[in-house]
């Protein structure tokens, strides 16, 4: 589909799925599930180094020549957020930052004045910042309006698998966007993914929907295939929901 | 002296710089940052030597949602 | 996937999306929509022939390779279906039939009595039947046990686009079955094809959700994606709902 | 003689068969079925000839979901 | 609500909802249930007479003097619920009877083709037949045609609890009922007694909902709220859906 | 149940529903709609004062002595807010404020920033604070923190109908909840308020979907009898869901 | 004689009638119905004599949803 | 003097109140509420004269969801 790129910061990506790293306990594992998703873009997360060396997820990123999107999970204050994105631009030499403040571990809901502030602050010092948020269509318009690159929205929260718990607000987002939206966390499966681009989401950014899944590699696939088919059915156009049946064969003379 | 590496005391001789800091981690050339005292020292500041006492954090890309 | 052959009465199929012929006003529409969805069968009703000389849809099928699936629409009882399917096997050279025996023309539901009615008779003639059901998993089963080589449940009225109005339905009829499940009628859109692949369903009908999308080659190819993710993602197994969140990234130690 | 094809009134020389009424809707060798009085006619049966006043449906395939 | 009388068969009802008496263990509690729930009309099943002479449920309605609703539960042809129609109408002195058929234990679904058989013999035997059907429109309208004084289409199979699985066939029954529409199994909760009115359903059937809540009493309390609320709100007719908001206040002018 | 009052700020409620006075044309429908309602507190909104002298709402509260909840709706702004919040203490003689700050007038949903920032305002002037919020659990939580005597998410946009959008965000504000929980905004109709009572809020406020419903009389007596239904079933504790039938009836011998 | 009573064998004197099947099992006057070979048999003709290996099914109301 | 009063501009006697803008709207004695120059005048304070120019609102409850 080149006539049909995803541009984020003036970048342009074939694939419109973004699958994490998050999540998988084996390297080879994470390798396959990562070539069967098509992704051109993952999210990695900073941490301290041990002794022993790191995790070898950096030499695998490189050599399959997908693009890190360092995050700040974790973090619940602005501060904190900032601190990991210049630590990440300084390691990774990459100044975009998916952007995760989050007020509370049950919930790993973002905190919206946290989020709002930190992503201010990283705007100025010239990051391209994709900010998850939740599915409030007033922060999502503050982040845009900050000068985010795009919006990140949750379906449901971190993990829970709960698909799009709330559509309208998707679609009330999407109506006022200036800037790619990006589906992020909530997605269970892949129905959940072709709903996300029938919605009008530009992409779908997973990672423990594939990596938990009871076979990565396969989940994968069927979110590259979902997220292709729902993009291409939003933009071919549905039919009207009608109450009453419509045949699809002509009337029978006798 | 004694420095905070990654949340463990450590004893450096004195004069000790980032980057005998990071060696004593064994980082790797690419792929990490340093923190001092919550701020980001960047690379071409490694030979800069640390006060004793000094927090110093190094953080690498694991894998992360 | 040739490792996940649908098998339909011992005759098998690389393609699980099955697009039907129906509400197409442009045999080149229709050409370009049947090659995009990759269906290696597909349905064609049974009209009197007029002085002018038919269709075409019959020279483009056999120009595109594709099995003829003829089917009996618009017959209201079962005597009506039975003579159409004779027909369709003496024109076309198929004893295979979608059997749709349907009640009124505001619903264009199946009428229980007559359908399963038709299809014993059918079967007892050596045809292979295809029936059209409504999603009620007892007469899945009475159909099933009659001998019919699929059982064919509806997601929602013909021509509604409503999706599929009940899952569980569905996953009761798959929970039971023994003979392949196939989603037809309803679908609007690609995610309805993706669910109907996720509840257990082995392959999807469908045909004005494309044939009269705004761009039908274009829905097509969506519908295509949609059902092999679908498909991908039943057979990798789906992480679990959960209430509160659960991470994707290790906990984080500053 | 007269017969109903395919819900028209038409005349045809006596002794026509189910083979001339094809012919009378210019109708193809194949893809084609005839019902006469409400039974299928198989093609190797199209030479019969028709009672005067049968009833003839000629079908064919057209598109259908 | 003197002006809103539920009439079945020429008798008036000032309650809509009919609470059956299954799933209860005990006869008190069973007992300030029935009270709670304002429920003029309830099931009972026919079963053989054990030697120690019963349970006194019968006793216990003649003295709460709501009338018997006589049930076919448990059979499984159309000879057999006859059969017991037939007894019930010698030991309880009505011909009212509300006919179910089921095809199996695992779904408690009725079977199309012996239900509809069923009724069209009592009918002619003079019986009031209300049954227990599937939410196929289709067997709905059979049923009504076959002079049944109402039909009882399921919300859900028998003690799910899942509520109103297809509000579009209830909606789609209701469009084209003669006779009162009763929904009857699968309510879980007050809302989903609501909703039933809400979609057009003249009463709503339950037992469990109530026999099997951790609070009988309280849930028949909660179901005759909800039933009446829902039906309240069918009849004051409701605010159109809007996709965007539409203020309750006055502009602001300062 | 004069065990189950609503207690907010200490004050004793014995009805659980809340009914505003927007949206309403006639005064004397108002009041047969208040009454039905049974509502105990109700919405105002101050306005400029008009040369002809008012609307004569205050007088119809004051004769049915309905408690007063002044709103700050239309305000963009916390000061706004703030200074609407003082003027309706002073006009009133009531410290209860409906704290409304909305971010635009296509949705109406509020500002998260200056909505949390002005209930601290007036929390630290010894305002009852009772802050309409959209259903983010995190901005609640932080609301309650901030002195609030009760937060009131929406079910879906003020005015909208679309009724409780996500259940699963108002489940974890209510799991969180040490103040009532109060859904306000979105209900279109009766079993959109007993869900919200089953989800474990404890009170709906509404306007709209009783005054501008057909019959705002029939429309509130609808509401307060879902309400109240919702709530009994909410402490009555439901029957769990299946997937499988369970009898109501004991089996059949015969 | 020998009955079938409600799925169990009872031994009645010859020419025990429906209302002494009734009786051993003790059921009241009313709220009972009763099957005798399948068919139903109306309280009036209770008083009828039971064949030998007659079947009797005696049924009464019990709670049921 | 002038004043603005909700919004209009109003000609007033030099040293007019609080009370004769209300006057002036004929507004009730109870139920409404004046902020002048964006700050709430008490009830107890509406003998206080009114500078040239200044802004009154006058609120008072509506209908209001």
């Amino acid at each position: 589909m080149s006539e049909d790129q995803l541009v984020i910061a003036g970048r342009e990506f074939g694939s419109r799925l973004i699958m994490g790293t998050g999540g998988s306990g084996n390297l080879s594992v994470l390798e396959r599930a990562l070539v069967a998703s098509g992704t051109e873009m993952t999210t990695v997360a900073m941490r301290r180094m041990d002794a022993d060396g790191g995790t070898g997820v950096l030499e695998l990123l490189r050599r399959l020549n997908i693009q890190l999107l360092p995050n700040t999970a974790g973090c619940r204050s602005a501060a904190e957020a900032v601190l990991t994105a210049r630590l990440a631009r300084e390691a990774l030499g990459t100044d975009w930052v998916k952007l995760e403040v989050v007020a509370d571990e049950d919930t790993l809901l973002p905190d919206p004045h946290e989020l709002l502030d930190a992503a201010e602050t990283l705007v100025a010092e010239g990051f391209s910042v994709l900010p998850y948020t939740n599915d409030d269509p007033v922060l999502a318009r503050r982040l845009q309006d900050a000068g985010c690159v795009a919006v990140m929205p949750l379906g449901s929260p971190i993990g829970t698998g709960l698909g799009i718990r709330n559509p309208h607000n998707i679609e009330l987002i999407v109506a006022r966007a200036s800037v790619p939206v990006i589906l992020d966390a909530g997605i269970g499966t892949a129905s959940d993914a072709a709903l996300a681009m029938e919605l009008g989401c530009d992409a779908v950014l997973l990672a423990t929907a594939v990596t938990r899944a009871h076979q990565p590699e396969r989940m994968a696939a069927a979110m590259r295939a979902a997220v292709e088919g729902g993009r291409l059915a939003r933009r071919a156009g549905r039919i009207p929901r009608r109450f009453w049946a419509h045949a699809s064969s002509p009337a029978r003379e006798c | 002296m004694r420095i905070r590496l990654n949340g463990k005391e450590n004893t450096l001789a004195p004069g000790s710089t980032v980057a005998d800091a990071l060696a004593l981690l064994g980082a790797p050339e690419s792929g990490v940052a340093v923190a001092v005292d919550g701020d980001v020292v960047p690379r071409s500041q490694w030979h800069t030597a640390l006060r004793d006492g000094a927090v110093v954090e190094v953080l690498t890309a694991v894998q992360g949602g």
